[in-house]
């Protein structure tokens, strides 16, 4: 390892450097406000010198790799860090969350995420992955008082450390049948004749269940709905965005290494797709719950992924990453919007609290009435352009059936996204509504995620082009 | 190397079925977190050995960041273990029920 | 004048009618009831002024182009020859009379504007019938009489009989306007225009094959507006509206545009000898049935409105025999005498405080224009001698039994017996409405001197109104039939002395007629209330049987679509799909216990699926 | 060139309505202004729909504006004017003010978002009869479901939810069925040509084999067939149309039911022409079906937006028919019948509109010899009922017998079978006009005759229906500009699709 080795890596060093340094000063002198002000500041200076950085290296110690695929994520991640930062302004000060803490575990798992989607070895995709894990493992709990905490924590620290397992063990048989950690390798190893050795298929299972699990695909979502209640607004959101994201960043060039033997695993993860989607609209469709309902819409948004995921190409590639970076900003607005409407009793939980709040907080209501129409996929959203690609990666690959159950989905889907909507527009006439009025610092990065939003879907062209551009080194 | 591979294998199999069997029967906390260290460790024995096998220390040093990040699991398991027993008095996993449909 | 002045007959009605529309509300009575018959008289006056445009083959006149898109070009244009000139003297002429009998009869309506208006509209439609030189601009005026005669039968909307009378006419016409349009479209498939003269001078185009349905087709059109069978049972309830209304509308003009129309196609009409015999068929049918419906109705205007149906069923008779100009003939004296009726059974009603013949007072006989008039037009109506009925009814027979044939001499025999019928008829009304006791009762109305004025005018049409057609054996030249120079070209030959027995057989069985009823109908106590008067009186319980066979099962399957399909079948399937995914949803749901043991479990069972799948695979790869 | 195509008069078509919905949100505060800015702003439209009128002659299209967009997809911001969508754009833009009128005393609360909704809704509308472009045209054509949507929820009557679901269950279930043919051909495009593109002219060229071409009309016949819509899909519509604020059920039958038809005519038949063809003997039918399925249920309700609604999927069906008999004639008069159509029910549910400003319900029972009370109102409603069941002389005739000519010429048994619907048509016209005009008022209906307001809403349509009716040259002349109608002949020729 080289002085220039590091140049690749200075945005996540930057993240760590700066988490570190506050983890130290928040044990003299928390301040929650500055904390989180200086957060977002090293979150907003890592993500503009990834933007601007040209590494001469390609690999850093052979487990991350450099250059625009890597920088394109680790901006991203850095920028959702900022912007989760910014929707747990008041958010975390009416909690009393200790504030070195908190922000250093945000930018933690920010690194986290950087590093899982630069990992160009299943060490590095392992470490990153777990260093995102332990970092929301103790977000998912910060507000010690909620009532769902304990519980969402539990359930989120058990499953994990099991996927964990599952994961570590497919891995090791990865290694076992190809004798390599090296990512493209690792995969092509398992593929012989254009077959799949059966040692790799157990792997795959492997590993499959443990990556299955970060993903909520069925029947691994389990946690998703629990989790997500429980934990405190913006750490969901960035359990939603970032942490799947980087997942599915980090799954690309797995997919790509994988290659022909791809073909082979396609129709069980044609079955997973399907029954993840079946379950995440089924059940977001009869939630009460706006929390539990998001969770499962994200479970249903995952399965429109692995579409894209399984069709593969660059097509499907191009489908995945624009996907998961709209539906990151998206989500992650969604769940800022919540914060925004907490008050220190609670966050909105009953859909009903919703009726009229185009009419008491207009800005929250039109934020959040456009990050449903993104995630139900309706025009001049960025969810629209995602949804699209993924149909036409389906189509192309000739899985057109897939495609007709994504429509299916969507369908079913209007009915939980839509109802929302009609909620918020729908004027309120019994009880005055138990949620907080719009306040502004969070409304920055709401605003911010939903002007990017609109931005996208109705201009998608520059970002199209950027997702084709690190796809194609 | 005396002991084949395929034994190896077989033993890490075992050893991660008798983890998961652990995680799927007990229902305290506790036991369901070593039954995880069980079956990571199957999968370290993996590493350890298939590093032997392609003679190469990649397998032996992801089994050292293995268990490093045991190490950290487990230290924030029992925290978290800690923090359960003052909330809610239990370990048992099922009491956590509040959540669902 | 110019030709293209001849627009303006139909359109001063109109313009009468839309100045009345606009600023009715605001003229006084006096001028926007003078608005309305103005416009109508002035009409008349440029039908006379422009009769000479009628000679020869007549005048077109194409005011501009009304649709014209790829492969339809449908101009308005009129066309003014002698048939619809004739045709438009009479409409004009007996409007306007109506018109002027109106300002007395209506003279008392604080809706006057809007009567007034609906007439000029009528007037206005029924010229467009009558002069369209295109049967897309005739059916214009087709369906605008349609409407015309609905809001007037139904001009006294407060009743709800009145408007489901109206409704009623509308519906029945519109039923038969359907077999007409189809007959138009398939003209128009056959020669690609619309235009009357062009389709009428290459008749020859027309399939063999295709002439009968076609024949057939507009005479379900014509039997609609004119009320034959089987779409007659409209007429008799289209009584409901005011007097001057059935006299203009359901007598004198609206009810004989099927005539009208038939005539205008007569070179089409010939080309089928089935058509034609269906023709008369349809006529005598509706005479004989008409006339004996007439027999046992207790209602002056509804015996009126039979005797309507069934002298039509003449008109039509005449066309299947293949005389246009008797047909044209009966017409208009049908009108003149049949509008006297009206007009004369207006004032009887106004006199007798009530429609009911048997329950009115018989006032009326003591006013001599009354009595007078109403009996010359009874006279005309059931055929006396000499007076313009016997003419064209005669004349009409005499050609039937000219033809020969087997299912003429039918017509002939079922058309003389109808003639009886007629007489019988219409004295058994004269017998009641003006014999028997008088009864007493307070102030007796005056009437207003324009509804007085024009009863004259008509008398002396319905009684001499023959001349216009004079037959040889009386002396005459057939005037109207010369001047229609129709292809009026079957002439069976009868010879003289037959003619002069037919003309006797005639005088017969007029003579008959009245004889008869001065036995049957003299006094009020032969009145007998039977099952065969209460069959007659009820028009053959067409209503019940319409009811039954069309309106019943069209309104329970009306419902049962709402209900049964839209509720249950289409609904309840979507709204089943809809349940459906709910209880999906609801069983999914149940998965999540929200149990930790569950959870995990979860994973095993995943990893048992992963794994089996990948051991189908390798098995079955 | 005439100084007209100077400007970008078609994107301006668009951008109006939506500067104006962007001020009236801004213009929150004052109710007044937001009703004067919409009444402005949709005027201004209208002003500039009727000015295109002045085009000069020419083939193809009348107008064409074609603007870089995405151009990593090949998505053009492309919009093209020709004779149809010349006729739906006047429509859209009189029946936007027109709703704006109608609803300007009974918004109260909420008004900027009223008719901000509203002119959003203009310019999805506009999108949908201006779009070339396909992507450009799915996307107008899910968006403008959008604020029609939420009028409905927010301003429609109690319970109106259910309905509404139903509405866009079907309706998006519909479009994206769509969006997978336009993904479809837009792919196998590229793959033929190398050009990836969205245009509508460049993707008729595709060349498809018979079924996928057939599955590809499939996605766009259901999407459009939901629209306007034939039976048995119609099942969302009579629920949907009583719900909603009378304004927005003008515009839902007006509008947007045309879009469905356009959109037939547009994209699937254009796109798809030997699909379209096979299909014409089945959708002539189905067409049929709804024709009198319609009209004959139509004659059993007794709430009058209820048969309104029945009323005008009847009519619907019978445009589509128009153009499902391969028939040149035919298909102008369901051009001409798409514009006439619009008026007529337009004004039908301006009356209604004003019926429930009145007396708060729509139910025939309630009603009754109107005319006593309100000659002036019961006017307009009886031409608008004559009009309705296509009086000759009033707008809906020349439609029809344009249609029925042209049925006739081509498929003359089944020209005749269509010919009863004019029996049906009257029968439940003259129900609705008997129980609301004729007879005795029920007691204690309490009726003032139409305002100056009301006046002004009426008038322009009874202008209409009798322009249209008499003159209807100014509106069949530009359908001699319709554009893609030779290709589409032309395809259908080919294959010797026309039927028997």
């Amino acid at each position: 390892m080289t002085w220039t080795d590091f140049a690749g890596l200075v945005p996540v060093l930057i993240l760590l450097g700066g988490a570190i340094l506050i983890l130290m000063a928040g044990a003299y002198r928390p301040h929650y406000r500055l904390f989180i002000l200086a957060g977002i500041s090293i979150a907003l200076t890592a993500c503009g010198v990834a933007v601007f950085s040209t590494s001469a290296v390609k690999e850093v110690s052979g487990i991350f790799r450099c250059g625009p695929y890597a920088d394109f994520f680790m901006a991203l991640w850095s920028l959702l860090g900022a912007l989760t930062l910014g929707i747990s302004f008041r958010y975390g000060e009416e909690r009393k969350f200790a504030p070195g803490e908190y922000v250093a575990l945000v930018l933690f798992s920010c690194v986290g995420m950087s590093f899982l989607s630069m990992a160009s070895s299943l060490v590095g995709f392992f470490l990153g992955l777990e260093m995102i894990s332990l970092n929301f493992y103790i977000l998912t709990v910060f507000h010690r008082q909620s009532p769902e905490a304990p519980e969402a924590g539990m359930k989120y620290l058990l499953l994990g450390a099991v996927a964990t397992g599952f994961l570590a063990f497919g891995i090791a048989l990865i290694f076992a049948a190809t004798g390599t950690l090296k990512l493209p390798e690792a995969m092509s190893g398992m593929v012989a004749g254009g077959q799949i050795v059966p040692l790799g298929l157990l792997a795959i299972a492997m590993f499959l269940v443990g990556v299955g699990f970060k993903l909520s695909l069925f029947p691994f979502h389990f946690w998703t709905p629990d989790v997500y209640q429980g934990a405190p607004a913006p750490v969901t959101g960035l359990l939603a965005s970032g942490s799947k994201g980087a997942v599915w960043a980090a799954m690309v060039p797995l997919g790509a290494g994988l290659a022909g033997g791809l073909a082979e695993i396609v129709p069980l993860l044609k079955a997973l797709a399907l029954l993840t989607l079946a379950t995440g609209v089924l059940c977001a469709l009869v939630q009460d719950n706006i929390k539990r309902l998001l969770a499962f819409s994200s479970v249903s948004h995952m399965g429109y992924v692995l579409i894209a995921f399984l069709s593969g190409g660059l097509t499907g590639e191009r489908a995945v990453i624009f996907y998961l970076v709209t539906y990151s900003i998206v989500v992650l607005g969604s769940f800022g919007v919540l914060a925004c409407l907490s008050t220190p009793l609670g966050e909105p939980r009953a859909l009903s609290d919703f009726k009229g709040l185009a009419y008491r907080s207009p800005f929250l209501a039109a934020a959040l009435t456009i990050f449903l129409f993104s995630l139900a996929g309706i025009p001049l959203t960025a969810g629209f352009i995602g949804k699209f690609h993924i149909f036409y990666s389906a189509v192309r690959a000739g899985h057109t059936w897939m495609a007709i159950a994504g429509v299916i989905a969507s369908l079913i889907s209007m009915g939980y996204y839509l109802r929302l909507v009609f909620l918020v527009f729908q004027p309120r006439t019994d009880s005055p509504s138990p949620l907080a009025v719009c306040q502004p610092p969070g409304n920055i990065a709401v605003a911010f995620c939903s002007v990017l939003t609109l931005v996208i879907g109705i201009f998608p062209a520059p970002l199209l082009k950027f997702v084709a551009a690190i796809l194609s080194p | 190397m005396n002991v084949p591979f395929s034994h190896l294998l077989i033993i890490a199999f075992l050893l991660f079925l008798m983890g998961l069997a652990s995680i799927l029967v007990r229902r305290n906390v506790i036991r369901v977190l070593i039954g995880v260290e069980i079956m990571l460790n199957a999968a370290g024995l993996v590493l350890v050995g298939s590093s032997a096998l392609w003679n190469k220390v990649d397998g032996q040093l992801f089994a050292v960041f293995l268990m490093a990040i045991e190490a950290a699991e487990v230290a924030l398991a029992l925290a978290l273990v800690i923090y359960l027993r003052r909330r809610k008095g239990t370990l048992n996993i099922n009491a956590f029920n509040e959540m669902r449909g | 004048m110019r030709p293209e002045f001849i627009s303006l007959i139909p359109l001063l009605p109109l313009g009468g009618a839309l100045i009345n529309i606009l600023f009715g509300g605001r003229l006084s009575r006096r001028v926007s009831t003078g608005l309305a018959v103005v416009s109508v008289a002035l009409a008349a006056f440029m039908v006379v002024a422009f009769w000479s445009y009628a000679a020869g083959g007549g005048t077109r006149v194409e005011l501009y182009t009304w649709i014209e898109a790829s492969g339809l070009r449908v101009p308005l244009v009129l066309l003014f020859d002698s048939l619809s000139a004739s045709m438009a003297l009479m409409v004009t002429g007996v409007s306007t009379l109506i018109h002027i009998y109106c300002l007395g009869y209506m003279s008392r309506e604080k809706d006057y504007v809007r009567f007034f208006v609906l007439l000029n509209l009528f007037v206005f439609a029924m010229l467009v019938i009558v002069l369209a030189g295109d049967l897309l601009v005739l059916f214009l005026g087709w369906e605008g009489v349609g409407f015309c005669s609905y809001a007037l039968i139904g001009f006294w909307y407060r009743e709800g009989r009145n408007a489901d009378a109206g409704q009623k006419a509308f519906v029945m016409t519109r039923a038969a306007d359907v077999f007409l349009l189809i007959a138009m479209l398939w003209l128009f498939r056959i020669f690609g225009t619309f235009s009357i003269p062009d389709i009428m001078a290459r008749t020859e185009l027309i399939p063999a094959a295709a002439a009968t349905p076609l024949v057939l087709l507009l005479l379900a059109g014509a039997c609609g507006k004119s009320a034959q069978f089987p779409f007659m049972s409209w007429l008799p309830d289209a009584m409901a509206g005011p007097t001057p209304v059935s006299a203009l509308i359901h007598a004198a003009t609206m009810v004989t545009a099927g005539v009208y129309l038939l005539c205008r196609l007569f070179p089409l009409v010939m080309l089928s000898a089935q058509g034609m015999a269906a023709i008369a068929l349809v006529g005598i049918l509706t005479a004989g049935y008409a006339a004996l419906c007439a027999l046992a109705q207790d209602e002056i205007k509804r015996v009126l409105a039979y005797s309507t149906m069934s002298q039509v069923g003449y008109m039509f008779v005449a066309l299947g025999a293949g005389t246009l100009s008797g047909a044209m003939f009966h017409l208009y004296t049908h009108a003149f005498f049949k509008s006297l009726l009206f007009l004369g059974a207006g004032c009887i009603v106004l006199l007798g405080g009530e429609n009911n013949i048997f329950r009115m007072d018989r006032a009326a006989r003591r006013n001599p224009l009354v009595f007078g008039t109403f009996l010359v037009g009874s006279l005309a109506l059931a055929g006396a001698p000499l007076t313009s009925g016997f003419f064209s009814k005669d004349g009409i027979l005499t050609t039937v039994f000219s033809r020969g044939s087997g299912l003429y001499e039918l017509v002939w025999v079922l058309g003389s017996l109808t003639a009886f019928v007629t007489a019988l008829y219409t004295f058994r009304l004269l017998y009641l409405v003006f014999g028997g006791k008088e009864k007493t009762r307070g102030e007796i109305p005056t009437l207003s001197f324009s509804m007085a004025v024009v009863l004259p005018f008509l008398a002396v049409a319905a009684l001499f109104g023959g001349v216009i057609n004079l037959p040889a054996i009386f002396g005459g030249n057939e005037t109207l039939r010369h001047f229609l120079e129709g292809p009026d070209v079957i002439q069976g030959f009868v010879a003289h002395r037959e003619e002069i027995i037919l003309t006797a057989l005639a005088v017969a069985v007029f003579a008959i007629g009245w004889l008869a009823a001065y036995g049957l109908f003299r006094r009020e106590s032969a009145l007998r209330d039977n099952m065969a008067s209460r069959f007659f009186r009820s028009g053959f319980y067409i209503d019940q049987l319409l009811e039954t066979l069309f309106q019943r099962p069209f309104r329970t399957l009306a419902r049962f679509w709402d209900r049964a399909t839209e509720r249950q079948l289409f609904d309840g399937f979507f709204s089943g799909l809809g349940n459906m995914t709910f209880g999906g949803a609801k069983i999914v749901r149940r998965m999540q216990t929200g149990r930790l043991s569950t959870y995990l479990g979860s994973f095993a069972w995943g990893l048992l699926f992963l794994a089996s799948f990948f051991l189908c695979c390798a098995l079955g790869g | 060139m005439n100084e007209l195509t100077f400007y970008p008069l078609l994107s301006l078509l668009i951008a109006i309505p939506l500067g104006g919905a962007f001020l009236c949100v801004l213009s929150r505060r004052s109710s007044g202004l937001c009703r004067w800015l919409a009444l402005l702003s949709s005027g201004a439209v209208l002003v500039l729909a009727g000015s295109l009128f002045r085009l000069p002659d020419q083939t193809g299209w009348l107008l064409r504006e074609d603007y870089a967009w995405i151009d990593t997809l090949g998505a053009r911001f492309t919009l093209g004017l020709d004779g149809v969508s010349l006729l739906m754009v006047l429509l859209t833009a009189l029946l936007i003010v027109m709703a704006v009128l109608v609803s300007w005393r009974t918004i109260s609360e909420k008004t900027a978002l009223y008719f901000s909704l509203l002119l959003a809704l203009e310019a999805g509308l506009m999108g949908v009869f201006l779009a070339l472009d396909l992507f450009l045209f799915y996307i107008c054509w899910e968006i403008m479901l959008i604020p029609a949507v939420i009028l409905i929820v927010v301003w429609g009557e109690e319970g109106s939810l259910p309905a509404v679901f139903k509405f866009i269950f079907f309706t998006i279930g519909g479009s994206l069925l769509m969006l997978l043919s336009i993904i479809s051909l837009y792919y196998l495009h590229g793959e033929q040509t190398g050009v990836f593109s969205f245009s509508l002219e460049a993707l008729r060229l595709t060349k498809l084999s018979g079924s996928l071409e057939l599955w590809i009309y499939l996605g766009f016949l259901l999407a459009f067939a939901v629209k306007i819509p034939l039976v048995p899909l119609h099942i969302w519509l009579p629920d949907t149309y009583c719900k909603a604020p009378t304004a927005i059920t003008l515009l839902l039958s007006g509008v947007l039911a045309k879009t469905g038809i356009y959109g037939l005519y547009r994209f699937a038949f254009q796109l798809c022409p030997e699909a379209a063809a096979k299909s014409f003997a089945w959708l002539s039918i189905v067409a049929l079906v709804t024709v009198f399925y319609a009209a004959w249920t139509a004659f059993g309700q007794s709430d009058i937006k209820r048969l309104l609604a029945y009323s005008s999927v009847s009519h619907l069906g019978f445009i589509v028919f128009g153009l499902s008999v391969s028939n040149r004639t035919a298909m102008e008069g369901s051009f001409l019948q798409m514009f006439s159509h619009g008026i007529t029910m337009g004004a039908f549910f301006a009356l209604t509109a004003m019926i429930e400003e009145r007396i708060g319900d729509t139910r025939m029972e309630r009603l009754g010899g109107l005319w006593g009370r309100a000659p002036l109102w019961s006017f307009f409603f009886l031409v608008v009922a004559l009009s309705s069941l296509g009086l000759p002389g009033l707008n809906n005739f020349v439609g029809e017998i344009l249609i029925l000519a042209g049925a006739f010429q081509s498929l003359p048994w089944l020209g005749a079978v269509a010919v009863p619907s004019i029996l049906l048509a009257a029968l439940y016209i003259l129900r609705l006009v008997r129980h609301v005009l004729w007879g005795v008022s029920p007691a204690g209906l309490i009726w003032t005759d139409v305002g100056r307001r009301e006046i002004f809403i009426l008038v322009p349509f009874l202008i209409l229906m009798v322009w249209v009716g008499c003159w209807p040259q100014t509106f069949l002349d530009p359908l001699q500009q319709v554009a893609g109608l030779p290709f589409f002949e032309g395809a259908v020729a080919l294959k010797g699709g026309v039927l028997p």
